[in-house]
Formats: structure tokens, C-alpha cells, sequence
């Protein structure tokens, strides 16, 4: 999925950033649900990601000798 | 003629026997093991070579045995002792007999090495190497490297039937948290004399993958605890230094550090610690997430709590504020009822009282004017009559004074105070010119009158 | 009648001239008494008018508590 | 009456005038008696007018009370 | 009613002016009775109107609660 | 009476004029009796006129009283 | 609806700009029914949605544990 090309630092960036104006209440309460879908979208996706295992374990790459 | 001659083993025992004089004891001997390689039996037979300081040209060189027994005590004891393998390469101080055998020549026999001049040995080329490194400026190249938060792709070198490796994959697969690597191994000898080599092309295949891993990891896979030289040589490390992406060593020593890991972006004893380290890391930044989860939760809880009670203050302040704002106008209503009370009230009084004030004015004006007109009549009055007075009391003195004049002017009181009138044919005589001798003359006094005639005439009086 | 046509002000005005006048001595005395009537006159208008206004605005106000 | 005709000021002037003349002996003494006979009937107008001010106005006066 | 059409505020205003117009004295007795009338007037309109608002917002209020 | 006709005023001007004469001895010692004559007769005149006045302005006078 | 498509935002600015204007005694009293309703029904549309935003933020916070 697209969404799953995020990398883990541009998603903490993102959460930090809509956190951040959550804080300052530089939201308003209108944008409240779309940011925290989005937080918890990006959450979500980190959290896969963390778990997910792209290729087998130990693939071994033996070109030498 | 034939010189005089002796037979080749007869020169032979003669060179043993003067070399057994020569030498009977043992010497401390410092060489460096050019070869080295183990019978059957368990001897060891290596060449000894010294090499020139210069040029490095090999200037001595011999054989040396150490007798199978002597053997694996000295080996165990020198490796676990200096910490190195016995190998090609390292200088040794050896204890040795000179030996020299009729059939197989001249060799030393080696009763001791001592562990502490190879270690000094090492300890003086590994510093030479960190002097290089230090000097070409790449020490702290990889450490200066960011290792991401969740390093999940991971290049392993290693020995593929090390255990170590297998400790590694196991403790990374089976991490509890079920985080997910990928790892994919690059194999390579880690030990032994080609194991340098063995690393660096590992290291440059990984290099040419380099986007693909987050970090890459250097483990060895067990083994002698003393067979670490590959990792203290220059080339390696200006490998590892320079190297674009994390270097992660698990060496498996306990000692000390290998210049490897040294340059190496993290340096950990064993390949479990490595593997360790990098689930903590990814539990870390599981962690991070779970926090910002929370974090954020929270914030949006207590906005909404916070919006729900700016809200309801709101809603209390709009009843409050009208109840004020008609608190206030009612006030305001009230003032103005008093005022139009106090001012209409105080104007008619003011009105009322210049009213008064002028009826006592027109009262007094009338009264002050009318007593000065009477005062005026009255001085009027008194001015006629003694203006009159006055004109009859001076018409009196003027006649008064003109009887005055008149009666002393008058010819009876004139004649009376001894003057006469003299008359000449009845006219009054003024000049003595009017008159001759002999003229009758009349003269007239108060009493009566009397005649005479003139006698003479005389005028004396005549100017 | 027409006496009441005055207003308070110009009544008070004229009071205030008769008076001037007769203050100032400027009035014959055939002229006086005239005057004065007038002065008293005016007066009673006033009076007439305060007392009238008094009771008028009396009347409203009370009818206002 | 005719001599009514004449204004209190008028009177006064005149008054005045003859005084002036008797005090400065411009006035025959055949001419005084009239004179004074003037004077003597003007004080009299004069005064008339004062008292008929004086009850006018008391009267004028004492109604407005 | 027409004198209903005046605002609130405009009435304030004017009663504000005739006030001061009486304390200032500027106003003659003979308007004073229809000043002081139009006041109560427009006081009786103002307490009416605050009344009337009153109750609106009390009615308002209650609603939502 | 024809001497009766002269003015008091004439009279005394040709008293004045006579007895200035009679000071200066303008006048003949002739003349001088005639002169006396006059100007006594002429006294005489101003004196009665003086008399009549003055009872007539005591009368006019007394009568204002 | 029409008064939905306020922001939450710019309905709290509008509550509290009236809510000013009721403290600054800056409205008229004519206006203050009609101002009075509008700050209710924004009181209103706000809680709505924050009402709505609470039950979207808890669905989507409850489907994440």
C-alpha cells in the first residue's frame, strides 16, 4: 500500500508535529477527528512495520570464493 | 696429493660438540615465526626469521621445534596469556637450546616462549595502527554515523557455521516482541590469516548494497579467544571507519578491544549482545510509539475535556452577562428617573427663586428710586427757595448801596462839608477867566447865599 | 388669554430689561408705574407657568412610580 | 389738566433751568414772581406724580403679595 | 405603536440630551412639562424594552439547559 | 402810573448808568441835582417792585407750604 | 444545515466577540435578544461537535487498543 512507503521518521515527525499543534490548540476542534485518525493511522503503520519481516530470514548472499 | 680430510659426519659431530661448548645452556632468543605448521604427532616445527629494521629483508633465519608435550602447554598458556594465536606473523621471545643434528642441521629447541614481549609487540603495532588512523583522520568516521531508531535490515558478516552466528539469527528471530529483521548474511572467514581479506570483500559487497540495510554487522562466530589479529589491521579498519553505513562489532572477546571495534559505529562482546541491542533499540522506538500513543490520547482527551468546560463556562458567562448588562441598564434607567427627578426639581426651584429674586429687586429698585426722586423734589425746593431769597436780598443791598452813593454824591451834603457854589449873572462860575472887576458875584452855601463883587483877579492857579 | 402667550424666557428676559431699565434710572416716572405693572405682571405669568409646570410635572412623574 | 401734560423729567429740567437762571441773576425781578409762581406749580406737578407713582405701585406691589 | 419604533439606545440618547439640557438650565419652563413627559416616555419604552429582552433571553436561557 | 413803566431791570442799569456819571463829575453841578432827583425817584421804583415781589413770592411761597 | 458550516473555531471567536460586546455594554438592548440566541445557538453547534468529535476520537482510539 502507499501509505506503507511512509518511513518511521517521516510518520514521528508527522505525530509530533499534529501533536504539537493539538497542544498549542492550534487546532480546531473541526480538523480534531482527521488528525487523530491520521496519528492513529501513522501509528498503526510504525507498528506494522515494526513486526513485518520483508524478505526471509538469512538470505544469504554467497558470490565470494 | 690428497688433503688431508675428514669424513661428513665426523665434521658434523665435530660442529655439534663445539656448538654444544658454544652454547651449553638455553638463550633467550627474539625472532619472529615466519612458518609454522603441527605433525601428526602434535610438534611443532616453525621457521624463525628476523627481518632488517630497514628494509625489512630477512637477515637471519632458522628452525625451531617445540616438542609436542612442551608444545600444547606453552601454546595454551602463551594464547590465553598474550591474548593472540600463536601464528605466522607475531614476535615471540623464545627460550630455545641450540641443537645441531648430524642428518638434519642446526635447530633451536624451544623449552619457553614468554607471552609478555608478543604483547608488548601487539599492543605497540596496534597503536601504531590507531596512530594511522588517527592521522588519515577516519577514527571516528562510522561512529559519527547516524544509526536509525529501528534498524530492521541488517548485514551480517559472518561465518556462516559460526555459532556465534547462530546465537545472532536466534536471538534476533525469536525476539520476544515479535519485531521483524531482515538479514541477510554476507559470509566470510573470521579468523585465521586470510580471515582481513575475508572481511574487507564481505565489506565491499555489502557496500554495493549499502541502501538496502540500516546497519551492518560484524560478528565472529566463536572460536579462539586469542585469534582476534584480523581485526586489528589497518586495512580493515580504514574499512569499517570509512564504511557509509553502521558498522556493528560482536567480536566475541572478553579482554580487550580490537581496533575493529574501535572504529566500529558500536562495539558489543558478543553476537547475542549485537543482536540484543538491536531489538532493544526497535523496542525503544515501540516504546517512543506506544508513549506518543498515549501522549496523544491524553492531549486529545483533555482538549475536548477542556473545550467541554470552555463551553460550559461560555454558557454560564452569556447568563451572567445579561443578567449584569440588564442589572446595569435597569441602574442606568433608575439614575435617569432620579435625575429628571432632582433637575427638573432643581430647575423650577432655581426658577422659582429668581422669580422671588426679582419680585425683591423690582421692590427695591421701585422703593430706592422713588426715596431719591422725593429727596430730589425736596432739594429742589429748598435750592428755589434760597435761590429766591438770594435774588431779593441782592437786589436790596444794590439799591441799598446805590442810596449810598447817591447820598453822598447828592449838592446839599457837598455845600454842608464847607463847599459853595459861586453864580456870575447867574451862571456857575468855573474859571477865574470868566470873570472881570467888578462883577457882581452870588455864592451859594448850605445856609444861604451871599453877593459880592470882584476886586482883582489873580491866576496862579493857571498851569 | 393673551398675556399667557409669552414664553418663561422671554418674560424673564423682559422682567430682566424693565429691571436694567429701571435700575439704570433710565425710565420718567409717568413711565414707572407702566413698568412696574408690567414687571409684576410678567411675574405672575411666571409664578403662574412654574407653578402650573410644577404640578404638571408632579403629576407625570407620580404617575410614572 | 393741561399742566398734567407735562413729564416728570420735563418738569424737572424746567424747574431746573429757571433755578439756574434766578442764581445767576439773569431773570428781571418783575419776572420772579412768575417765575417762582412756575417753579412753585412744576414742584407740585412733580411731587403729585410722585405720590401718584407711590400709591400706584404700593398697591400694584402689595397685590402681587 | 410608533414610539415603540425608537431603539433603546437612540432613547437612552435623548433622554440623556433632555437631562442635561435641564440640569444645564438651558431648557425654558414652558418645554419643560413635555421634556420631562417625553423622558418618562421614553424611560417607560426603555424599562418595557429590558422587560421584554429579559424575559426573551431568561426564556432563551432556560431552553438550554 | 408812567413812571411805574420802567422795568426793574432799566431801572437799575440807569442807576448805575447816573451814579457812575456823578462819580466820573460828568455831570454839571447843574445837572447833578436833576440826576439826584431821578436816580432817587428811580430807587424808589426798584424798591417797591423789590417790596412787591418779595410779598408776593412769600405769599405764592407760603401758600406751597 | 447552513449554521453547520461554522468552524468550531470561528463559532467560539463569534461567542466570545458578543460575549464582549455584553460585558462592554456595547450592544444596544434591541439587539441583545436576537445576540443572546445567536451565542446559544453557537454554544450549541459547538457542543455538537465536540460531542461528535468525542464519540469519532473514542471509536478510533477504542479500535486501537
Amino acid at each position: 500500500m502507499a501509505k506503507q512507503e511512509i518511513t518511521y521518521k517521516a510518520a514521528v515527525e508527522e505525530i509530533d508535529r499534529i501533536l504539537g499543534e493539538i497542544e498549542e490548540g492550534a487546532l480546531d476542534v473541526d480538523e480534531l477527528t482527521a488528525n487523530v485518525k491520521r496519528v492513529t493511522e501513522l501509528l498503526n503503520i510504525c507498528k506494522q512495520k515494526l513486526q513485518k519481516t520483508e524478505s526471509e530470514v538469512s538470505k544469504i548472499l554467497k558470490e565470494e570464493e | 696429493m690428497t688433503p688431508e680430510s675428514i669424513t661428513l659426519s665426523s665434521l658434523n659431530l665435530q660442529i655439534r660438540n663445539a656448538m654444544q661448548e658454544a652454547f651449553p645452556d638455553a638463550v633467550w632468543v627474539i625472532a619472529e615465526i615466519h612458518e609454522m605448521h603441527i605433525n601428526r604427532s602434535g610438534h611443532c616445527y616453525m621457521e624463525l626469521i628476523e627481518k632488517s629494521e630497514t628494509d625489512s629483508n630477512i637477515v637471519a633465519k632458522n628452525r625451531a621445534t617445540i616438542w609436542s608435550s612442551r608444545f600444547r602447554m606453552l601454546r595454551s598458556y602463551f594464547e590465553s596469556t598474550s591474548g593472540t594465536q600463536l601464528q605466522p606473523g607475531i614476535k615471540v621471545l623464545i627460550k630455545a637450546e641450540v641443537s645441531f643434528h648430524p642428518v638434519y642441521g642446526l635447530s633451536l629447541n624451544i623449552s619457553d616462549i614468554d607471552p609478555s614481549y608478543t604483547m608488548g609487540d601487539l599492543a605497540m603495532k596496534k597503536r601504531e595502527v590507531i596512530r594511522q588512523l588517527q592521522e588519515a583522520g577516519i577514527m571516528e568516521m562510522n561512529r559519527e554515523l547516524v544509526l536509525t531508531d529501528v534498524p530492521q535490515r541488517i548485514a551480517v558478516i559472518s561465518s556462516e557455521t559460526a555459532a556465534g552466528y547462530g546465537d545472532f539469527i536466534g536471538t534476533l528471530v525469536n525476539n520476544s516482541y515479535g519485531f521483524g529483521f531482515s538479514v541477510t548474511l554476507f559470509p566470510a572467514i573470521v579468523q585465521g590469516e586470510s580471515a582481513e581479506r575475508s572481511i574487507i570483500a564481505a565489506l565491499e559487497r555489502v557496500f554495493l548494497a549499502e541502501r538496502s540495510f540500516d546497519a551492518a554487522v560484524l560478528i565472529r562466530g566463536g572460536g579462539s579467544q586469542a585469534d582476534l589479529d584480523c581485526f586489528n589491521g589497518y586495512e580493515l579498519a580504514m574499512n569499517i571507519a570509512q564504511f557509509p553505513i553502521p558498522v556493528l562489532t560482536g567480536i566475541g572477546h572478553e579482554r580487550d578491544e580490537t581496533i575493529a571495534d574501535m572504529v566500529a559505529h558500536q562495539h558489543l562482546k558478543t553476537p547475542t549482545a549485537v543482536a540484543e541491542f538491536l531489538v532493544d533499540r526497535l523496542l525503544e522506538f515501540s516504546g517512543l510509539l506506544d508513549r506518543l500513543q498515549e501522549r496523544f490520547s491524553y492531549t486529545v482527551e483533555r482538549i475536548i475535556q477542556q473545550e467541554n468546560h470552555t463551553l460550559a463556562q461560555k454558557a454560564s458567562d452569556i447568563q451572567h452577562l445579561t443578567r449584569q448588562y440588564v442589572t446595569r441598564e435597569n441602574h442606568a434607567l433608575e439614575v435617569y428617573r432620579t435625575g429628571i427627578l432632582t433637575s427638573t426639581a432643581k430647575l423650577l426651584k432655581a426658577a422659582s427663586t429668581n422669580i422671588a429674586d426679582q419680585s425683591g429687586k423690582l421692590k427695591y429698585l421701585w422703593k430706592n428710586l422713588h426715596d431719591h426722586r422725593k429727596r430730589d423734589l425736596l432739594s429742589m425746593k429748598e435750592r428755589q427757595h434760597r435761590t429766591i431769597a438770594e435774588r431779593l436780598r441782592s437786589g436790596h443791598e444794590k439799591i441799598r448801596q446805590a442810596e449810598r452813593s447817591l447820598e453822598y454824591l447828592r449838592p446839599e451834603k457837598i455845600l454842608s462839608r464847607g463847599y459853595s457854589i459861586t453864580y456870575s449873572n447867574g451862571k456857575i462860575v468855573k474859571s477865574v477867566k470868566e470873570l472881570e472887576k467888578g462883577d457882581t458875584l452870588e455864592t451859594r452855601m448850605s445856609d444861604g447865599k451871599v453877593q459880592s463883587t470882584v476886586r482883582e483877579l489873580d491866576y496862579t492857579n493857571e498851569k
